[in-house]
């Protein structure tokens, strides 16, 4: 599965292994981590949530999936995402595009984030020293 | 009946994540014209025009056909992703 | 340290756990892995081996990476070279840059993987079936 | 004495990756042609145009100064980085 929306940490390395067993014409992978920071608009973060609506995440992940190697010409993608109560400092999401080439591969990665976070339902909760927080990003 | 589904800040304020309704065939805006009566604590969001509306997990607009047996759902702003400091 | 050429192996976790330990304030980390193919101009390959100006090489990265932190004000960059004799289907080299943004953080990345390749003294041999060539890349 | 460094097919050519010439101060054109002269496996290389030159691990042009004690290298175009098919 190159899409996948779970609780559990990742491994980018186990990752990295699956997704470069897909094709031997890999030569350039490039990757974006998001990763919880202990500060938000200023104010001390101590806990994070993140919720999904689940079929439909999974479905608008997987069209971007389908769209960046369609419309890039990459070889493979791969996303995942975090859900559930995170610690600061934990990894939350994962995309890895795999290409021939590595201008194609960054375009393709920046593609998909911006795109998950367009159109993908998932929401983060943050609880800050001022109480908690439904975030709105404004991308 | 139609489910609807209820996600983030509209569940908290729901207190309930799951909610159906009896509606004969509509549109997306006659549902949440209903949705805003009967359940006042989701009026203000509703009115807001913020929300986005899913109808069997496809965005759809306040013009699209919801029937019996649909699940729309109601969806605060996303904010998955991070990397974004604001 | 945050530049080097080594012949181990090295791990992408490990790289971001150090350099995720360096900053709080870190919300996107962008890598770029380069990997070997089984490929060439349309030949097989059978072995790799790369080698460096020691002293020099590592020169011109810690400078990249300098100039990728000040130009593009990223949080932290890593660069990571393999040399020596390595089988097909290795990982080579890996950048990693840790930012509040990932805008700065995949300008920054692609910066330091087009000036390695421009300025960094390191040499790649090929061996194919039609023999063994040093390669002259034309990025 | 100046120490030349040789990397990859140079080195390959010459058979030995370091060279040593007795030079007065001169520039980096002069150096070239007097190595080209003394080893000529390496003239072809030298003639082409397409190597770098740096000295003291910095890159310097035709026109830069060697002097005694200087170490320069001759180096074929990069490849490193991978990523990049052709």
């Amino acid at each position: 599965m190159s899409v996948r929306i779970q609780k559990e940490p990742f491994s980018i390395d186990d990752e990295i292994a699956k997704i470069k067993k897909t094709s031997t014409s890999i030569g350039a992978v490039v990757s974006f981590l998001g990763t919880t920071r202990d500060l938000s608009r200023s104010k001390a973060v101590s806990r994070l949530e993140f919720e999904h609506y689940p079929g439909m995440a999974e479905k608008k992940l997987e069209e971007i999936r389908l769209r960046a190697i369609r419309d890039f010409g990459v070889i493979n993608v791969a996303i995942l995402h975090r859900v559930g109560v995170l610690p600061v400092g934990e990894n939350i999401v994962l995309i890895l595009v795999a290409a021939g080439h590595r201008d194609e591969a960054f375009r393709a990665c920046r593609f998909c984030i911006d795109e998950l976070k367009r159109i993908t339902p998932i929401w983060k909760k943050e609880t800050t020293t001022e109480g908690e927080v439904w975030v709105e990003e404004h991308p | 009946m139609i489910t609807i589904k209820l996600f983030a800040l509209l569940r908290d304020r729901a207190g309930v994540d799951t909610l159906t309704v009896a509606a004969k065939a509509c549109r997306v805006d006659d549902l949440l014209a209903q949705l805003a009566r009967e359940h006042p604590a989701l009026a203000e969001l509703i009115s807001s025009g913020r929300l986005l509306v899913s109808v069997n997990q496809e965005f759809a607009t306040k013009e699209s056909p919801v029937k019996d047996g649909d699940e729309v759902a109601l969806m605060p702003p996303f904010s998955g992703g991070q990397g974004q400091r604001q």
